[in-house]
């Protein structure tokens, strides 16, 4: 007995009379109010609380998320060596010879990833920052287009300014590296002695790590003419089999747009423009393809081994981060031309920047230089160019035959390469049966093979595992719709009360990196199922490619952010647009006000607006501190079985009654409420698990009971689809007969009072006794205590 | 007189034959069976799942193998969480299953990275027996399989079901 | 045959004519120049190449240093865990899912570690900068007293600019942030591919350390009134035996001297100045005691735990770095109150800031509370008085009873405890013994015991091990010369020559934590032998206190940084005064302009400044960055046992002629030089190989001829002593048979000819054939190209 | 049918009885004899330190140690590098003593901790076999005494030495 949403939408109109009462029409008066203020407010924005917090300033706020969301450790170490006092056996929670325990060990560990992914954001966005002063000049207006007003919610809620020019953001910059540097600080021996302060540190760096993305994406904006929140941002071409072989390809990998951009620059004003192929990998080729709708998308990290071993890249120019480790030993053996360009990846190479444009070329052709670091990007641009042009040329010359078959044969199946590989992948079983003439096993070993390469470190027999997975694939092909950026403030007016009633059930947010096998194809399974549903789907990096180009999703989904839609805001960086549109809500929508405002703004988020992140394969620090980051704002993240490898899961428990409550603001009181959401950041093994999860965490306290039958309407089809069954928990969300999907009510009236001992009043279908609290609509959660007075007031 | 101790591992399973690791499960006075996602691709885990189900053992099922199971007629205890949030759970001494407080737990088709993640935090932090009925040793269980061929692998699971009594 | 270095200083004197020449004259030249033309300096000094040097500005120097002084790896851990592709099996140089290989993952780490090391200082430099500019406003000068003018070295060469008020330091604050976050950024997954590029943000980091501490070493010498380069800063009461235990006893434990000198200013408003111990452990103890010579240093790290179990704190302060990770948990037990100050170190204490000074006293005598964090100084201040006179009356109730013949037959001697012990020290067998009344190996345990507790951890008896050394011990007591900073321009002006003449044999500078065993005793040990030998010695940190405490040595050498000294300048952050010294040498007595001209300074100070650091027995992260530093300035460190793990040594191969070389500005040519020094950062086992070790990186390619001799005279005399022998290498320093000290001229021109084939004429007693080179008094070496060129011109 | 491998230790040393040890060294084309600061207090080591020197097997003195072998007569190879430089050297492969390459060493006398840093720098990066004869276990060397009681030690030093064959 499926439920048809289309009915449950079109019952609920017939009740969508009083509706708007409560908080609903509280937030919407402060919020027209708010409008014909905003002239003023521009020039004399209140500031909250917390303007440039450092790390204790909101420590109140982490106690609160803490005290509910239980921090996990899975330990991968029982040992620390990070002083010359160590090695420590911390096993069963020891105390190693600094005194601390193995849990506050791991917080600190966790606490170090979020530091180093926020680093990350924040030395790209200097960067970015400092090339386009540079270029444009300080006063350079922060521009988002028309429509965006709101350019930088998180600096704003975080640091308390409203940026107007690039040099508004120098300050941004210091304060965000000050404060990275302060957590740094933290993980030196002999700190912290509370695993929960670790935590804290964790979530406020991840915090900053928002703060930098939203600076490196509004600086690439406001000078490099992406897309300004446009819905109709270009469908890129996308995939290995999008590329034009016949032409030079240039594959740029990495995750900063400057080099790219500027061989891109040059090919259009020496009109080469269309006689060579830009290509990216990773979030490089998300931002080219911003700047340049015609550049295309290889794909993620998982492709750049691939890439290489095929041979057909003429020249690779990289920046930095997620980058393979072993980039130049691979295209040297290859003769592939590599140019490095940034700090933080030279690979050991010269420094050729003061050479002689054609000296440089000759030696990268002629593989006497088989990396070289160029500083000056218009020397880089040209000499990438000319490289690219006459390594062509010799493109045959690079032998990249592989005799599959000889391959296969050379195998003795010891499994060795099974145990060293990071997914247990049965490469053994696979060539096994290749030598029976059986192809399906390694066909499959292709689809979920991440190119990692550690199978070949240890085969004895030297097989070129990667080499005959790579032949076995077919080159792909899709289309990706280039990151927009923002979400406009007008959008946000539109979704802002459908997604805090729950009437748009949720938002689901793909981001993440794809090195969980299998992601590619799983993920556009299970974002399908919700676009499907009319949840909204914002997505960015590598999920978004992998969207495009396993998925063809872009196609059949429209980019405006509504119901239904599938919105690429971008490369890693522009995660901050998802972040900021859900502070944009609490502001545009809510009125409320963000300037120095977190924790405000976050107990808005984690009790109203039903977002929730998915990692489906999340690798690197920049993962770890992004996902953080938005657990500090009070939006879930589900991540895939490799995430349980970061260590500490934010996981609460339903069970505990006493850990799930708010004050209500309109009552007065403490309540007790329905646990929801119930985890900050928790992993699923499968797709199935994950779907079913992922619209569990979309139940929000401050649902109306329309939106509180849409989501349960979800929840319940989902579970009887992917569970076999009613999910376990669904009556803890049901606090009135209101919240019952009207399909479905007489049945799940049953089951209340069969199974969970309810009382029910038949005559009326009305619940007597029950639930854990009564539905009020004009219930007005937090679960911060000044907040609650400062509204009572 | 000793090993110098920087190698960087602590305890390791107790690699047992599957009728010592059953006759440790049939010692327990609360063991659960966790299932995991390799039985939407396994049937035949799906079928030792069952059989173990029908020896008096508690099912929680993780990862959506409720559904397979659910329709060879098993009524798991749990069907909803993820074997994340159910650790979360046994980690907790106040965690009860319909009363009762699990001392004992039998993993059976979980990918072995995400399972010894789990037997991990479990070895470190709680006193709960843990026993990987997978084809991989799983050094941070308190008791595992050996390293056993691939093909060996169900007879092994044959034998631990075999050696299992009958609950009441 | 002992040589007594009188007669040959007493025969150098005779020689002593002709020796101004050379590169000697001509830096003394341009050394008066520059003094008159100082006024003109002031305003319009000339800027180096690499003022705010980024990470690949300095690389061409790392380069340098790196062919020389090649990286070798020790690793402490087969695996890299670091991202949720792994974790990756690295064993026998293999490479990770990401490519990254063994030795690169070890430099990775080595890279992170001192990014934790730099961050800790920038944050308590930015902390202490952000405090007085608060209580003394931006304009306040920065004042090193009237005989420096060279106030800031590290900042001058490094940054490029000679600060003035503290506003000034703000912008390197800025700076220094930045590139740590910059370093920081590169240990993301992804980055570099070849050790080299590693160890060169190492580098790059650590130098931006020394940046740091000189920053929050100047801030507060400025601000606090500390001793401003006075060699006779007074004699601080130290150890435990010196606390006066009938008064109550505040225990400040940490690094940043803001908590404790709220305290003690306090404390002399209201007059109670004489009825509290202030008393100190870590770099907190010396910053308290630069402040208030009447604070007591009770000692090093390793006596944290020992104090606390001892009870007779009545109130423990910390602030931050290098406090252990279980003190809550040690104080609780007992009933010690604990107040936390800083955001680094919260472990898990509630916020009590903004509650009544009254309530908190309470909580903490009461134990109702069992730590509070305050943070704000001036209440602080008034809760730790109220705190620990009231806790005063209650130490009697504190239970440190133990009954150790009890413990000790506990006992089973099973060596649980020594496996977990990071010394491996032998309790088992101490308490074997004693059981039979001998307690001469629990006496000989106590004093190499650092009291760290992983004994305890794993001892099935319960045996309170810790609780039983505690006891075996005496409570030690001595005098340590206060931290006195800057070592002064004049005295520099007076030294520079015989430095690096060599006429002054080397400058020695024991910096470190003492966290080896033995290492209170040996320490002091190594430094006398040096301090005879009328070495300069100059110390900073736990390293400081050692030497007073154990070795009673500031009583016995003078404070004025000339032969035969012994200078503290103070707790950590006044490493940069070392490093500064130095880097004064080039500038003061060599004339070699600072500002934004670090490689050539380095240059300058690795060929002709014979210093050399000890840490015998660093710990922390910060130790590695600050010898990093040093490195990078072309100083060598000699380590402890321990230091091998930090998995990365610069140890060069003598025996490898091609790789000792310098361009000679005098001759025009490339020359080989003998291999001085040969190492920059490497570990001996025992003093007597540290010692002569220390003698033998004294060696510098420009030292005259006389220098030589000297510095030969204690390395030959050192390893007769020591080794048992003449060192190995020796001949290798000769360049001509003035290099041999007089008295022994005979024999080692016999050996010379005998043992290495060496042609001598006996009727002149003089080398025809066998030294690397000839000796050339105007010999004007350096390993840059870009500064032959300039000197060349 | 694997370990799952996160347990994160590569190879470990082989625990050899002395015999066996003695043998491996006397199949080896240049072995040395490293001797550390042990010796400084320990004169029993240096004893054996000598009379594994009678055998004809050169002596690399680090830490020091060459002062109480020199008295004892021997004339080691080295006596003023510490163990950090000698495996710097040994990593090298052109490295050789008096024109010949060590392919095997002997341990004897150092710190446990600081021994064992030397052991995994040349398991990772050289090919050189590593023997310690030292009172611990010591994971990281080719070749170990395996763990013993302190009591014992003495004694399979002396079965060490004499299961050695004279080299000539
Ligand atoms: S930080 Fe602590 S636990 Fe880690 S190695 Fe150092 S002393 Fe041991
Ligand atoms: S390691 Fe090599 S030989 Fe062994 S199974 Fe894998 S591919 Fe085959
Ligand atoms: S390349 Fe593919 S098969 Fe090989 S180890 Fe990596 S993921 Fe496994
Ligand atoms: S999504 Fe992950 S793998 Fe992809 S580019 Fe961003 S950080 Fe790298
Ligand atoms: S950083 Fe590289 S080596 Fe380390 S776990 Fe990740 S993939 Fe493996
Ligand atoms: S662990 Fe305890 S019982 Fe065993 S030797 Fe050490 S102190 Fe004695
Ligand atoms: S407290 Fe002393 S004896 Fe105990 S483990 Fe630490 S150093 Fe060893
Ligand atoms: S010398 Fe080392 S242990 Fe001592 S206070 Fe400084 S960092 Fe801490």
């Amino acid at each position: 007995m499926a439920i048809k949403i289309e009915d449950v939408l079109r019952n609920m109109k017939l009740e969508n009379v009083n509706i708007t009462i409560g908080e609903i029409v509280e937030e919407g008066k402060v919020k027209a109010e708010a409008e014909e203020r905003k002239e003023v407010r521009e020039e004399s924005l209140p500031v909250g609380p917390t303007p440039k917090p450092h790390i204790l300033d909101l420590r109140y706020w982490d106690r609160v998320l803490l005290e509910r969301f239980e921090p996990i450790y899975m330990p991968m170490q029982d040992f620390c060596n990070l002083c010359t006092m160590g090695p420590c056996d911390l096993s069963f929670n020891k105390e190693g010879a600094c005194g601390i325990d193995l849990k506050t060990q791991k917080a600190r560990i966790v606490a170090l990833a979020c530091s180093i992914g926020a680093s990350a954001h924040a030395t790209h966005g200097r960067h970015l920052l400092e090339e386009m002063i540079k270029e444009f000049g300080e006063d350079h207006p922060i521009d988002l287009g028309l429509e965006v007003d709101v350019v930088a919610p998180n600096i704003m809620t975080v640091f308390g300014i409203k940026p107007k020019k690039l040099k508004d953001l120098r300050e941004v910059a210091n304060y965000v590296e000050q404060e990275i540097t302060r957590v740094l600080h933290t993980i030196h021996t002999g700190q912290e002695e509370s695993y929960l302060d670790y935590e804290s540190k964790a979530l406020h760096v991840s915090m900053i790590d928002h703060v930098a993305m939203e600076l490196a994406d509004i600086v690439q904006i406001s000078c490099l003419n992406y897309p300004k929140g446009d819905p109709d941002a270009p469908l890129i071409e996308s995939g290995v089999g999008a590329l034009d072989l016949e032409k030079p390809v240039i594959l740029v990998i990495g995750h900063n747009v400057v080099p790219a951009r500027f061989i891109d620059d040059y090919l259009r004003e020496k009109d080469l423009h269309d006689l060579i192929e830009i290509a990216g990998i990773c979030c490089t080729a998300i931002d080219t393809t911003r700047y340049d709708a015609k550049a295309k998308i290889v794909g993620t990290l998982s492709y750049q081994l691939r890439i290489v071993r095929q041979g057909f890249a003429d020249l690779i120019v990289v920046d930095e981060q997620c980058i393979r480790a072993d980039l130049l030993r691979e295209c040297s053996k290859l003769g592939i031309p590599l140019i490095v360009t940034s700090e933080a990846s030279v690979r050991g190479c010269e420094d050729r920047t003061n050479d002689d444009v054609n000296d440089i070329v000759d030696d990268l052709v002629n593989g006497r230089a088989k990396g070289v670091l160029i500083r000056d990007m218009e020397k880089l641009a040209k000499v990438a160019v000319k490289t690219a042009f006459k390594s062509f040329l010799r493109r045959s010359r690079r032998n990249v035959s592989v005799n599959v078959e000889e391959e296969i044969k050379k195998c003795v199946n010891c499994g060795r390469c099974v145990e060293n590989c990071p997914h247990s992948l049965r490469i053994d079983l696979a060539f096994a049966r290749a030598k029976n003439g059986d192809f399906s096993l390694l066909k499959e070993l292709e689809e979920t093979c991440i190119a990692c390469g550690r199978c070949e470190q240890v085969c004895h027999r030297g097989v070129r595992i990667v080499d005959v997975i790579v032949r076995i694939g077919e080159a792909k092909r899709g289309k990706v719709r280039a990151g927009r950026g923002p979400i406009k403030d007008s959008e946000i007016r539109n979704v802002g009360q459908p997604i805090v009633m729950g009437t748009i059930p949720g938002v689901i947010a793909p981001v993440g990196c794809p090195n969980y096998p299998r992601a590619r194809r799983e993920l556009s399974e299970i974002i399908e199922e919700f676009l499907k549903r009319r949840y909204i789907v914002v997505t960015s990096g590598c999920h978004a490619m992998d969207l495009g180009i396993e998925g063809g999703l872009y196609e059949k989904y429209g980019g405006d952010f509504d119901a239904g839609c599938l919105v690429n805001v971008g490369s890693c960086v522009a995660n901050s647009h998802i972040s900021g549109a859900v502070i944009k809500i609490a502001n545009i929508f809510a009125g409320r006000n963000l300037l120095g405002n977190y924790a405000e703004i976050a107990d808005y988020i984690l009790n109203r607006v039903g977002a929730v992140g998915l990692a489906w394969g999340a690798m690197s620090q920049k993962a770890a501190s992004i996902a953080t980051g938005f657990n500090r704002l009070g939006v879930p993240v589900v991540a895939s079985p490799h995430c349980l490898k970061y260590r500490r899961g934010y996981v609460g428990k339903f069970w505990k009654r006493d850990k799930w409550w708010v004050y209500d603001i309109k009552s007065g009181q403490k309540v007790y409420v329905e646990p929801c959401p119930d985890a900050l950041i928790v992993c699923a093994e499968t797709k199935e698990e994950a779907i079913v999860l992922l619209a569990r965490l979309c139940f929000r306290p401050a649902d109306t009971y329309l939106g509180r039958q849409i989501k349960l309407t979800h929840y319940l089809e989902l579970g009887k689809k992917y569970l076999g069954c009613y999910p376990d928990d669904w009556h803890l969300f049901v606090r009135t007969e209101q919240d019952l999907p009207l399909k479905m009510r007489d049945e799940l009236l049953q089951i209340l009072e069969e199974e969970h001992g309810w009382k029910i009043d038949w005559d009326k279908k009305k619940i007597l006794e029950g639930p854990i609290r009564k539905y009020d609509p004009g219930f007005n959660p937090t679960l911060l205590k000044d907040i609650y007075e400062k509204y009572r007031r | 007189m000793s090993v110098y101790a920087d190698v960087q591992v602590s305890r390791s399973a107790k690699a047992l034959e599957p009728e010592k690791l059953a006759k440790l499960v049939n010692m327990s006075k609360y063991p659960v069976l966790i299932t995991g996602g390799k039985l939407l691709e396994n049937e035949k885990l799906v079928d030792v799942a069952v059989r173990i189900n029908e020896k008096g053992i508690d099912v929680i099922a993780c990862s959506a193998s409720s559904k397979p199971l659910i329709e060879r007629g098993v009524k798991p205890k749990f069907t909803t969480f993820s074997l994340h949030y159910v650790t979360q759970f046994m980690l907790d001494p106040d965690f009860r299953v319909e009363g009762k407080s699990i001392d004992l737990a039998i993993y059976l088709g979980f990918m072995p990275y995400y399972l010894s993640r789990v037997l991990s935090a479990l070895k470190h932090f709680s006193k709960i027996k843990t026993v990987a009925i997978e084809p991989f040793y799983h050094p941070h269980a308190s008791f595992s399989f050996p390293k056993v061929k691939d093909e060996e692998y169900y007879e092994m699971l044959e034998r631990f079901v075999g050696a299992l009594e009958v609950r009441v």
